[in-house]
This record gives C-alpha cells, structure tokens and sequence, in this order.
C-alpha cells in the first residue's frame, strides 16, 4: 500500500533511551520546551491541551504494593521509518525525504487538518491550540532555532533539527564532512540535558556513533514494534515488565520485540 | 443613455472576468496566506551570535555549575558544563528553565514598600536603603532585637548577614531548615563535628534511607552522574541501589530494590537493619559498641515487622546484599529534604560506622570547616533553626524589632506554615531580599529585589551530600540585570556601613574574591565554570548509641496516617514556585486543575474508607489541606505522600492558587535528647469532604 | 418587454469590455502600488564609498568560527570607525548621533528579508556569488528603496520558495522542507 | 402573494406560514452561525476536540452526511445510465438532498481545519499519497457537478423559465445530464471510498487499519457500498418527512419502494463483507499485531455493543427487511428499516472517526473520552438548519416532483 515501506537513508538519526536510568525528572520536558518556544500554560495539567513535544510516561507493573514498580519513559517523536503521519498528510506539511531520516513538520505549510494526530498512536503531534503568548518580557527569551507557531498547526519533535543544520555549519567551517558529523557533534536538546545520560542520541548506521551498538543489545526495543512503524527511537531495559509494555503481546506473550533495524 | 441594469450587469460581469487576468487574486490568496503564517501577535524570535558563558546556577539549592546559551547576548537556554566535575555536563529541571525565569512574570521589578494590607508602591532604591537604616538604627546593639533568616545553605552571603548582625549586637541568625543542618548535629552526637559527605561514586552499594539523593537530596546532579556512572548503557550494572522510603518516588524507580518504610519508622529500619548485621557477624571498634549492639537487638524481626509493615526476609536479604558488598554506603535522610531530626541521620549514619566505612573510598566522609571569608561570621555547624526562632516569636518569648529574610521564603516553606506566617506578624519591621514575589515578600514591609542567578556575583560552598570540600562561584552573565534590583549583599555592606559597620567589603563580589583566596582558589577560574576541591579530613565517629537509646519506639495510631511530604525538584522548592518552563512536567496524577492529589495505596485507602477520586481533608495541628485521592501502590503502608511546593498564594498566575500547601499540615515536636525540632514522620487524620 | 427593447439601446458587449479592460489596467498598474509600501533605510549607507577605502564585502559581513554568518554588522562592529564623526557626508552623522552614541542598533531592513521559519545557511552557499540572491549593493551610493507588501510584511525581493527549490532541484539539492524551514 | 412563483398546477402553505416556518429555521441557523463566527475568531480551542481527539463530531457529521448524500450520485447513476425511468420521480430530489449534504460537508471541513485561510493548500500543494487529498478535489468537483444538476432545476422555476435563453439552457442541461451524471458517479465513488480509506490506511490504528486491494485498503470499497446501501433510502425518508409536513403526496409508493430494494440490495452486499472484513480482522489483523478484540472497546461509551448495533441491528437486520419484498411493501416497515439503516451507517462512521481513536494503542496509555460541545453542536446545527431553508426553498418553488400535480387532483 502507497506509503508504507520503510524509508533507507546512509545516515539514521536515533535514539537509545536507557529506561533504567530515567528518573523522570523532567529535564529532558523543560529543555525540550526552552529549545522549541513552547508557551506555558496556566493550566498544564489539562494534558488534553498541552504541547509537549517531549512526554514522560509513567508506567507502572501495575502490582500492589510492596511488588510495586514504575518506570519513566520519555516520548520523543519516534521519527519513523515508515511513518504513519507523512502519508495522510493533504498538503505535504510533513515529509520524510532528508538525509538522516528526521521526520519534518513545515507549521507555514500545514493547514491544521490533524489528520497526521489520528495517524499517529505515539501521540508524538500536538495540535497548536492556541496562539504562543508568552509572559510579558518573556519572548526576549525565546530560542533562536524554532519559529513561534500560531495557533491551528500541528507541531512536534524533530529532534532539534536547527542544531543539526548548525552542527554542518560549524563542520563546514572547520573544513569538515557536514555528512559524516562526529558522536556528539549533533545532540538535540534533551539528550544533552539529561542528568543521568538516559538518552544517548546518534547516527544508528553509523559504526563511530554509540548508538549503533546499543540498539542492537538484547534489551532494545521499539514502542509499539508490531505495528511496523519502525521507529527511530530504541528503549533499553533490563526489566521484563517494562520491555513487555514497549508493544502488546498478547498474541507472542513474549518480551522484547524482533529488531528490524532501519 | 444611461446605463440599465443589463448594461451594469455586463459590466460587473467584465470586470470580474478581466481581474481573472491580472494578479489580484493569485497574489491576495498568496500573500492573505503568508499573513497566516506570519501573524503580527505571534512573537519573533532573536536573531543574533549564539555565544555560551559559564554560570552558577543557584536556582536550585545544591546550584548547577552550566553554561547559559546567549544570542545577542541574550539569555535562552541553559545547558551543561562538561568541564565541571560537579555537574559534569548535567542540568537539573529547574535550572534547564533558568533564562525563563528571568522574565518570571513573579519577579519583584522594583523596591517596594507596604503601604497597606497587601498593598505596596514601588519606592526608588535611595528611599528603600535609607528606610532600612532608618529601621535598623534604633535597635542597633541590643540583643535579638534585629534577626535575620537565611534560606541560602552554601553562599558566603550567610557571612556577610551574620557578621553585620554580630557587628550591630544581634544573635539572632537564622538559617532555614535543611538536611545539612540536622546532619552536622547528628555528627555532633556521633562525637565527631563538622559536614557528612557520601561518596556514592566509589560505593558498590547505595542504601538510602530516605534520602530521595537522584532528585530532591543534596547535590541532586552530582548524585545522578554518580548514579548513572553506574549503569552503563548496554553492560552490567557495577553498582546496586536500594531505596528505603515511605514513597516509591523518582529514586526509588530506577534502584534495584525499593522497601516502602513509614517515614515514622524510618530509625527502627536503620537499627533493626543494624540488628541484622550485628547477628550476621558484623563487628565495630567504636567505643560504644556494646551499648549499640545491646540497643539494636531491641530492634527484632517482629519489631521490624510492626514498625514498617514489611517482611523481615526483606531485612535479611538486605543484610547479606550488605555483607556481600566490597564498598557499602548508607545515607540517611529525610525524604523531602527537611525535617527529619538528628535520630534519623545518626541511626543510618551508625551503619557506616558499623560498616567501617567512615573515612573510606565509597563511604561517609568528614568535611573540614571552610575557611571564612570574614572572620566575625557565624560558622556553619553553629547556625540556629528558624523554625524554633519563629515559633518563640509566636509564643512572645523572642521580640525582634526587625527580620531580615535573604533568599527564604518562611511563611510557606515551615511546618505549620500558617502559624509561621502569623508570627512574622508580630515582627514590626520586615524585609525580603527576593528575587520573586513569594509568600514571605508579600507579607514583608520593605520588598528589596535580588538579581536573578543570571546577574549576579554568587558562590556555594559544600553543597550538602558532597564527599569532598567544594567550591564553585560565579559571575553575572548579563551586563545588567532586567529588573530594577541590587544585590542584596551590596545592599547589606551598604547599610552597616551606614550603621557605623565596617566589614572590610564593599561588594559581594569582594567578599567572594576573598573567600576563593581564602579557600586558596582562582576565581577567574571558578568564575569561568571550574572548581575547587579539598580533601575530606579524617576523624573516627561513635555509633551514637547514647543518643540513640533516647529515640522513642514507634507508636501505631490507628485513628491517623503518617504523612509522607514528596519533593519533586523540578516543581521547585520552598523558596521558588514551579517555574514556568516545569509546568508541563507537573502529571495529572498530582495536580489536577486547582486540586492536590494526595497518594495512597489501595490497602490504605481501603481503611480510610475513601477512593480514588474523593475529595479528603487532611489535618493536623492547626493546619488543614483538601486534596483529591488518588490510589498510588508505590505508597507505603499507612501513609499518605503528597507533594511540596503546591498551594502558592503570592507568586505568578501559574502557580498561585494551584493545589494546597502541605507544609500547613506539618506538624512540630522536639526530639528527643536533641533539642531539635522534628517534622518528618507527622501523622495526619483524612476525613472524606 | 419594456427590458428587452432597453437592452438593444445599451450597445451589446460594450459594457462587458469596458469592464473587462477598466479591471485588467486597475489590477496590472494599481495594484502594484498599492500593495507594496515603500521604506528607505535608516541610515543612508554607501557601499561605494565604504569599497572606495577598499574595503572588501568580507571585511563586514563575515563568518562566525561556529560557521553562522554574521549578515549585518552590528554597532560593535561599524564603531571600529564610526565610534565619532570621521567624515563629511551627513549620513554619517546621523549614523552617530542617533546609534553609535546611544548604542541602538540600526534597524537595517534586509532586502532579501526571510520569516522566522526559515532557516538558510550562508555557509551552505558559500561557493555562489552573493549577487545571485542579493542585489548588487557593493557599487550603490544610496541602497535602494526597500518594498514592503502590505498584507504579508514581506521585502519585494524576498525570495520565494519556487526560486529556492528550483535551483535546488537544478543543483540536485534535496528539497526535503527542513533543509529550509525550522 | 408568492403564489406566482409556485409551480404549476400546485397548492403551497400561505405566504404568513411559510415565512413563520423559515424564521423557525433561521433560529438555529443563526446560533449556528454565531458559534461559526467564534470559532473562526478564537480557533477551535472552543471545541470539545483535544490532543487525542483531532477527529470529532464535525467529521463524523461530514462522513455521515455525504454518506445519506450518496442517493444523488447512485439515483442519477441508475437513472441516467442504467436508464431505469421510474427514478425520475425523485431524480429531482436526490439531486437536492445530494447537493446540500455536500455544499454542508464542505463548510464544516473549512471550519475543522486550523487554519481556513490556507484551505486551498489543499489543490495548490496537493499529497498525491493522500486519501484526504483525493477527498478534496473529489467532494469540490462533484459539489460542482451537484450546482450543475441542481441548476437545470432553479431554472425551470416558473417565471425564470419564461426567459427563452434560461428556458434552452436548461433544456441543453437535460439532455446532457447523462454525461454529468456519469462523471458525478464516477466522483462520489471514489470519494466515498477514499473517505473509508482515510481510516484504512492508518497503521498506527488497530481499530481502522485493513489491508486492501492495490492502494486501497478494504475500508475504501465498505465505504462505497455502505454510502450506496444508505443514500437512495435516505431520499426515501426526506421526502416521507416532506410529505407528512406538508400534507401532500409527493412521490408514489412504488418508487419509493423500488428506492427501498436499491438500497437493500446494496447494504445487503456491505453487510455481507462488512461482517467478513471484521470477522478477518478480530482473528487475523488484531492478533498479528498483539491485540485482542476485547482491549477495542472500553466501558459503555466505547462498548462493545456499538459494533453489534451497528453491524446486526442497524445493518443485517435493515437489510433483510429490505429485500423481503413483503416487509419493504408496507410503509411503516420500509420507514423503520430506512432509520435502521441510516443510523447504522451514521454509527459506522463515528466509530470509525472516534473510537479509533480513543483505544490506547500504547500499552502504558489509558482511554480517553469524547464528547462534543456545544460550538460543534451549535455549527452542525447550523449546516442542518441550512438544508432545511434550501429544501424549504426548493419545494415551494420549484418543480421538484413531477407527479406531484397528479397525485393530489
């Protein structure tokens, strides 16, 4: 069927995010939102309406206690492989055509269709409800890498794309490969704040990049595997409850999802 | 002929269709759209050179050591500093929001005088310094009659604050509660002095009881590198992690084994642990051994049972996880930071010593006093509790004339929060240095603004839980602060310099240069995002067991449940309201709208007879808190957890009215042989409403 | 009936093509005018003169070690020379007494002026000649008026997306939207 | 007083009760049209919808109501081309119906996008791999198709066709009704299924997911068969209302049975795949990506017993009655198993828009629910109010049933 076959690129983009490092402290939410020009809300606790292009789920074992146990995992935009977003797309607003496989969101292009968020069941788009109006004096903070959106776009990670123009730039000025950046010279805003180095973020086809590596180990996975949306985004570990919450196994039973590496 | 309608028709008609031939329409659709994607109401953002300068970080109390990321020499995001050792590259959630802060729509812009219940006019800075000499004045050279409270654990300002109220005749410094303080006292009656240290990098096994150390406990950051150094991504984990605690909260959900303990039987788990590994063979050259040993053994397995409702495999298996371990580490604590008495701390600090792990590589170590940088201040481990001074202040048996308070916020951030703020009532005269308006400003008389981290000169020395003297300074990152306000230091020098004082110092900035050469460090270098780190000296430490004997047997009250408070760092602390950047990390599980939730396990909302989603009212003391039940199995037995730094009633339109304060329902007692006061362990009486 | 007999009077398809003509001149010659304003920058800044001193184009508007593009120079940068008055034109004067000396920037309106979703990276396009996108300033004495659309707020040599994409399509560049949007 | 206007040879209500009867109608227009005014100027954060649910109310009235507006496209399809010639006794108002259900659909989409004024993006920046894509230009170009039929009409009105050049035009439209007819057939077909395909191809919705035939998943033809298995007996029951309002007999029985056994046999075939496609997808589809039947559905807002009113209540057993000749032939029974069937196909497009979207596809999520409010009510409303004016219009003006004059001598 059109649009779904996973997209190949020489360079992947990805993430490795250790869940049994994740305290949830909500680093990863706050720079997410500085880097990206996210407004605050007064009533953020209407996750309904709330723009947060980086989540932290809490999941639970779901035991009584004292067997009780949770863990924090952060949502990024998975990037997808083959994403279900870009396809019903009616305007072209999203693409997945650059090298490095980051899925775009073009706010000037996009109509405000949210036919993308009906796609998505990592609830990664966020719908602009309302026009970015900052505290007075606040938006002389702003970050200079995303634009205000108004309101009635869908928005989203994009894994801090701006650095990564910024990262070729610097390259090039250093005489570099802008298409062979090194470990690290590229990190999106989360993963370079992360207290604990949950997140370790790369080129997944890139031997250089650790990356590569650890989404192969034993205790990777993909949200949601089954449904073959091939993520870009791999979670690591070492508790069975937590990797068996990754995707639904009531068919298999069985933890851990098969790799398909993109 | 005039023209009919027919006529007028045609010409409509002609006129619309030559307008298909020229670029009105294409071009107004073209440009109506590009209006829509560049509304005039939406802001622009800054264009500019994108620059990083080193900063420190105080939004948080251990402060991060980072690097703000300017353009156009604009503040807008803060990142972390590789090169600092601390940090290590790492930034807490308060401080990844720090530019925003600095246009906190709850900064204080101006000096401000009270003009009247909750009214105040902005005052220009000559009029508000002089006022506060003119206040100060009278009650120069008489005892007590001028106090000062500070909430700042590590800066030099503490000096500079109780050297003037020495110099102008005063004992009255205060500092506000925290985990440092309660410490040093345990040390005290563990016959050693100075500050504990935890050396978790080089532990093999962490236990914390209590101590919530990858979140809200001591030099959070530092805490999570060492944590984190740990668990390599991908290999084996070098080190185990055990959380003992009321509540399974952000540390207890990334450690190996998470034991749900009361916060009420937080020092029977320390001794009945002791208990186990004294019968597992576990021997001391403490003095006081005999006696501890003969107190442990008070602390059975049945005792343990009763007291924390768990089973005693747990204790023994952790026992022989200890026994296993090459480079065990305990770190007691109370788990919101505050409160926990002296009893707590000596009875896990007493497994160090059991352990022979004072002094060692991966255990508890001795911080030496820091050298002063003037020389008529009051040494730390001398610092006395506001709490006790505010409640004689309630009671009449202290009368100040005058309360300077210095980056604290008391009438919030104290138990029975609603008497403390009553009692600052019948301070006369009252004045808040603070860079935001919270709830201590608002009831001050004179408001004077304090820069933001960002512009300012500041310093920290020994945040709590480091294992090694360390010192960190910097300097403004902005060539002048986006408020109207002044250093409070400066202020202070300035005004006892009016007051016929002399401190040696004319700014803060002195005062750190100072200081950084006492300690025998660069500044420039500190300033420019480095450190300084002494050794921790050594010195053998008692198991306490005098003390020990005084702490009281945990009492089962069956009409009340213990009170767990939670501190998440990333909805601030007492001294700041969640800052706008952190919103978003608040879950619906904890605040809901206007409403607090208060979490609970099923066994225990079973017994109160309530269920989630209940409307409850949570007394004790003279305060009440309303909140809404939600059923939380990571909850230990008979205790209810809900989070500080909610139920703001200053502050911005974010925060205030949000939730209610749970420090309200904090309720006092005096420890036992210690003198101090303790909070932790409250018990609360739920009624559905 | 009465209708019908006034029709004849009313000349057939004259109407229609006044009409039609009346709206073709109003949409092709007014229009133009009326959705452009015209601006005329706040200093009048002669390259010529500045080329003159042999000065070279890089000499101002230079690379960043970070590989961004400074663009204009800012104060900091014209106060090298212009920190007081050194020459004789009057532009210069009011360049001093109204930015040097107070420290404003000059709100210099950027010809090519690009929204703040787009992101274009100079150093990308280093290898062409800056005058494939940019007016030729270097040989004016007086920068040219500036157009600015009314509805959209946009220069009139703004350049759109077709242009950028075609030479990228030509160059083999990928048009995928975030190489441009951000 | 508007008497000459009316067509010929019929009675209409009074000028005085008619004009009460539209000002009724207006009421709801008009608070409809304010709710429009305040969406258009705040946004749609005055909606009910939410970050879980993009899709609502609007949506699912759009799809339901181009659904029940399938009977233009497939009546004018048998008409013209299958030349079955009874039809042409409510040709006329299937045409009508059809026209207003698609000129509604159309105004609320501008109002359910976030930013109306790029509504043209839609054909200037098209995604060729959008079924959504292929929904616009399909509903635009077969809305104008509709004008076209729907003109012809207007221009038969008495006194306009007095006017030689309108009274030809109109002929020339009629002869070439074929051809329109044809492509209008050929247009809905596929926007119909496209809309189906819409929820089809959503990988990430286990819900809505199918596989299919080339680029269209099987939702695509179910959609197509259940607009055609609904629309011809919706004209049914709009005329039937007509009558009952009016008091006059508008189209013979006969044709509104032959309607009847239309739509039967349509929804007869749908109903027969429609419960293939779920049976294949609960035991195939769901297992193969770990879920089960029963995580589909939540509680009673989300229970299982919509399918099965959908499905057997609302589908099998309307379609049964359809084509038992004995059961279609009496009135009440044909009415009943019209609303059977229209609310079975309405339900079909809700569940397909809304609970799709409400199952927690991320094991560690939890259901949320929907409900419109009142700026979706107020703007659906609207959109009805606004069929009932045109409706209103068209009945008392123009010559909208051929056999109207002979049926009530």
């Amino acid at each position: 069927m059109s649009g779904h076959a996973v997209k190949e690129f020489n360079i992947t983009w990805g993430m490795v995010i250790d869940l049994d490092k994740c305290t949830g402290c909500g680093a990863c939410m706050t720079a997410c939102q500085v880097e990206n020009n996210i407004a605050p809300m007064v009533d953020a606790s209407n996750k309904l309406r709330t723009l947060s292009w980086m989540l932290v789920f809490e999941m639970s074992n779901k035991k009584a206690a004292p067997e009780a146990e949770i863990a924090y995992l952060p949502r990024p935009c998975m990037q997808c492989g083959n994403p279900a977003c870009v396809p019903v797309c009616p305007v072209v607003a999203t693409d997945k055509n650059e090298e490095g496989g980051i899925v775009s969101q073009i706010y000037p292009r996009c109509i405000g269709c949210r036919y993308c968020m009906a796609a998505c069941p990592y609830h990664a788009r966020y719908f602009n409800w309302e026009d970015p109006i900052f505290p007075k004096g606040m938006e002389k903070a702003l970050s200079p890498n995303t634009s205000a959106r108004p309101r009635g776009v869908v928005e989203k990670c994009n894994f801090c794309h701006t650095r990564l123009m910024k990262a070729k730039d610097k390259a090039r000025q250093e005489g570099g490969n802008p298409e062979a950046l090194a470990d690290g010279a590229y990190m999106p805003a989360c993963a370079e704040v992360c207290p604990t180095g949950a997140i370790t973020f790369g080129d997944l086809k890139n031997p250089e990049h650790k990356v590569h590596e650890l989404a192969k180990g034993e205790n990777a996975f993909r949200l949601l595997e089954k449904l073959g949306l091939a993520p870009q985004v791999y979670y690591v570990s070492k508790r069975e409850w937590v990797r068996k919450l990754g995707d639904n196994y009531a068919a298999t039973g069985k933890a851990g999802a098969e790799k398909k590496h993109s | 002929m005039g023209l009919d309608r027919r006529g007028f028709v045609k010409l409509v008609v002609g006129g619309v269709a030559g307008t298909l031939f020229t670029p009105v329409i294409w071009q107004g659709l073209d440009d109506a759209s590009i209006w829509s994607q560049n509304w005039g109401w939406i802001p622009r953002v800054p264009k500019g050179e994108v620059k990083a300068a080193s900063a420190l970080s105080k939004l948080c109390p251990a402060g991060c050591a980072v690097k703000v990321k300017t353009v156009g020499g604009q503040p807008f995001a803060v990142t972390g500093n590789t090169e600092n050792p601390m940090s290590k590259g790492g930034v807490c959630p308060v401080c990844a929001g720090g530019a925003q802060l600095m246009y906190s729509p709850a900064r204080v812009k101006s000096p401000m005088k009270k003009v009247g219940e909750g009214k105040y006019e902005a005052i220009k800075w000559e009029d508000a310094e002089a006022m506060l000499v003119e206040k100060l004045t009278p009650l120069k050279g008489q005892d007590g009659k001028i106090a000062a409270i500070s909430g700042d654990e590590t800066g030099t300002a503490n000096e500079v604050l109780s050297a003037m109220l020495a110099g102008l005749g005063s004992t009255g410094y205060y500092v506000m509660p925290g985990e440092m303080f309660t410490a040093s006292k345990g040390v005290k009656l563990m016959g050693g002095n100075g500050q504990p240290g935890f050396d978790i990098e080089g532990a093999d096994l962490v236990l914390m009881i209590g101590a919530d150390a990858l979140d809200s406990w001591g030099a959070t950051v530092a805490n999570q590198k060492a944590f984190a150094a740990t668990r390599p991504t991908g290999a084996e984990a070098t080190a185990q992690f055990v959380y003992a605690g009321p509540v399974l909260n952000s540390t207890a959900s990334v450690c190996d084994k998470f034991l749900a303990v009361p916060p009420t039987a937080t020092t029977a788990f320390s001794l009945a642990l002791a208990n186990a590994l004294i019968t597992a063979g576990a021997v001391s050259s403490a003095s006081d051994f005999g006696d501890y040993k003969a107190l442990a053994a008070k602390y059975t397995a049945e005792v343990f049972e009763k007291a924390t409702g768990l089973k005693a495999e747990v204790l023994k298996d952790l026992a022989a996880k200890i026994k296993a371990a090459k480079a065990p580490l305990v770190i007691a604590g109370a788990s919101f930071g505050q409160g926990a008495g002296a009893l707590d701390f000596v009875a896990g600090a007493s497994l160090n010593v059991l352990l022979g792990r004072v002094g060692q590589k991966g255990g508890m170590t001795l911080l030496p006093a820091a050298p002063k940088a003037i020389a008529s201040a009051t040494d730390r481990e001398n610092a006395k509790d506001a709490a006790s001074f505010l409640a004689s202040v309630a009671t009449g048996k202290a009368t100040p004339g005058a309360l300077l308070i210095y980056e604290a916020n008391p009438a919030y951030a104290l138990p029975q929060a609603g008497d403390m703020a009553k009692a600052m009532g019948n301070i006369g005269f009252k004045v808040s240095f603070s860079t935001y308006m919270d709830e201590t400003a608002a009831l001050a008389d004179l408001i004077l603004p304090a820069p933001h981290p960002y512009e300012r000169f500041d310093d920290a020395m020994n945040p709590y839980g480091v294992s090694k003297p360390t010192y960190l300074a910097g300097k403004p990152v902005v060539a002048k602060p986006v408020m109207d306000c002044k250093d409070p230091v400066d202020v202070l020098l300035a005004a006892a310099g009016k007051l016929g004082l002399s401190l040696g110092f004319d700014t803060y900035a002195d005062v750190i240069k100072a200081k950084a050469k006492a300690v025998g460090a660069d500044f420039d270098a500190l300033a420019n995002g480095g450190i300084w780190n002494g050794e921790p000296k050594g010195g053998s430490l008692s198991l306490g067991a005098a003390a020990l004997a005084k702490a009281p047997a945990a009492k089962a009250d069956d009409k009340a449940v213990a009170l767990a408070p939670v501190s998440k760092l990333a909805y601030g602390t007492g001294s700041l309201a969640t800052p706008p950047a952190n919103l978003l990390v608040v879950r619906d599980t904890e605040l809901l709208g206007k409403d607090l939730l208060v979490q609970m396990n099923a066994a225990t909302a079973k017994k109160l007879g309530v269920a989630s989603g209940n409307k409850v009212k949570l007394s004790a003391g003279t305060g009440e808190v309303k909140a809404l039940v939600h059923v939380n199995e990571g909850v230990a037995a008979d205790t209810v957890a809900m989070l500080l730094g909610f139920g703001r009633s200053a502050w911005d339109e974010f925060t205030k009215g949000k939730g209610d304060n749970v420090y309200k329902i904090l309720t006092v007692s005096d420890e036992a042989g210690t003198g101090l006061k303790v909070w932790a362990g409250s018990t609360v009486t739920v009624a559905k409403i | 009936m009465e209708e019908k007999k006034q029709c004849k009077g009313c000349g057939g398809a004259l109407p229609f093509v006044i009409g039609f003509v009346a709206a073709v001149i109003a949409g092709w010659v007014l229009f133009p005018d009326l959705i452009y304003s015209k601006k005329t920058q706040p200093v009048r800044f002669s390259h010529k003169i500045h080329q003159e001193q042999g000065m070279e184009c890089s000499s101002c508007h230079t690379f960043r070690d970070d590989g961004s593009y400074a663009g204009i120079p800012t104060n900091e940068k014209c106060m090298e020379c212009h920190a007081d008055v050194v020459g004789s034109d009057p532009a210069e004067q009011v360049y001093v007494e109204k930015y040097a000396k107070t420290g404003k920037e000059v709100p210099w309106l950027i010809y090519q002026y690009q929204p703040d979703n787009v992101i274009f990276s100079h150093k990308a396009h280093e290898s062409l000649e800056c005058t494939s996108c940019h007016p030729d300033m270097g040989k004016n004495d007086t920068p040219p008026v500036y157009y600015e659309n009314r509805l959209s707020g946009y220069s009139k040599q703004t350049m759109k997306m077709w242009k950028c994409e075609r030479c990228h399509a030509e160059n083999g560049v990928s048009n995928a939207c975030h190489v441009c949007h951000k | 007083m508007d008497r000459a206007l009316f067509p010929d040879g019929v009675e209409r209500c009074s000028f005085g009760k008619f004009a009460l009867w539209m000002a009724f109608i207006t009421a709801f227009f008009l608070f409809g049209l304010y709710a429009m005014i305040v969406i258009f100027a705040k946004g749609i954060v005055v909606t009910g919808l939410d970050n879980y649910f993009g899709f609502g109310l609007w949506i699912t009235f759009d799809l339901a109501v181009i659904a029940l507006g399938a009977g233009a496209f497939f009546t004018g399809f048998l008409k013209y081309i299958l030349k079955i010639d009874q039809l042409k006794n409510i040709i006329n108002l299937t045409v009508i119906v059809g026209f207003i259900c698609y000129s509604g659909a159309m105004l609320v989409l501008t109002m359910d996008i976030g930013q109306p004024i790029r509504a043209w993006f839609g054909y200037w920046h098209p995604n060729v791999h959008s079924m959504l894509t292929e929904v616009i230009f399909c509903i635009t170009c077969y809305c104008l198709v509709l004008v076209i039929e729907y003109v012809p009409l207007i221009l038969e009105q008495k006194q306009l066709n007095k006017i030689p050049f309108l009274h030809h035009l109109a002929h020339n439209m009629h002869v070439n009704m074929a051809l329109f007819a044809g492509i209008g057939a050929f247009l809905s077909t596929f926007h119909q299924g496209s809309l189906g395909g819409m929820y089809g191809v959503l990988i990430g919705r286990p819900y809505a997911f199918r596989d299919g035939f080339f680029i269209w998943p099987w939702t695509f033809f179910l959609f197509v068969l259940s607009a055609v298995g609904c629309g011809p007996i919706f004209t049914v029951l709009v005329c039937t209302f007509m009558e009952k309002l009016t008091g006059r007999k508008l189209v013979d029985y006969k044709t509104k049975a032959l309607m009847g056994k239309i739509a039967g046999t349509m929804l007869t075939v749908y109903i027969f795949f429609k419960i293939l496609d779920t049976w294949a997808w609960a035991n195939n589809y769901l297992p193969s990506v770990g879920m089960t039947f029963d995580q589909m559905f939540y509680g009673v807002i989300y229970g299982k017993w919509l399918m099965f009113t959908e499905i057997i209540l609302c589908g099998l057993v309307p379609a049964i009655m359809l084509i038992t000749p004995s059961i279609r032939n009496n009135p009440t029974l044909l009415y009943t198993a019209g609303i059977l069937d229209c609310i079975g196909i309405t339900l079909n497009r809700y569940l397909f828009t809304v609970q799709a979207i409400a199952i927690p596809v991320l094991p560690f999520d939890n259901w949320q629910t929907y409900a419109p409010n009142w700026a979706e009510w107020a703007t659906s409303g609207m959109i009805v109010a606004y069929g009932f004016l045109v409706m209103s219009l068209s009945y008392r003006y123009l010559p909208v049933f051929p056999q109207e004059r002979a049926m009530n001598k």
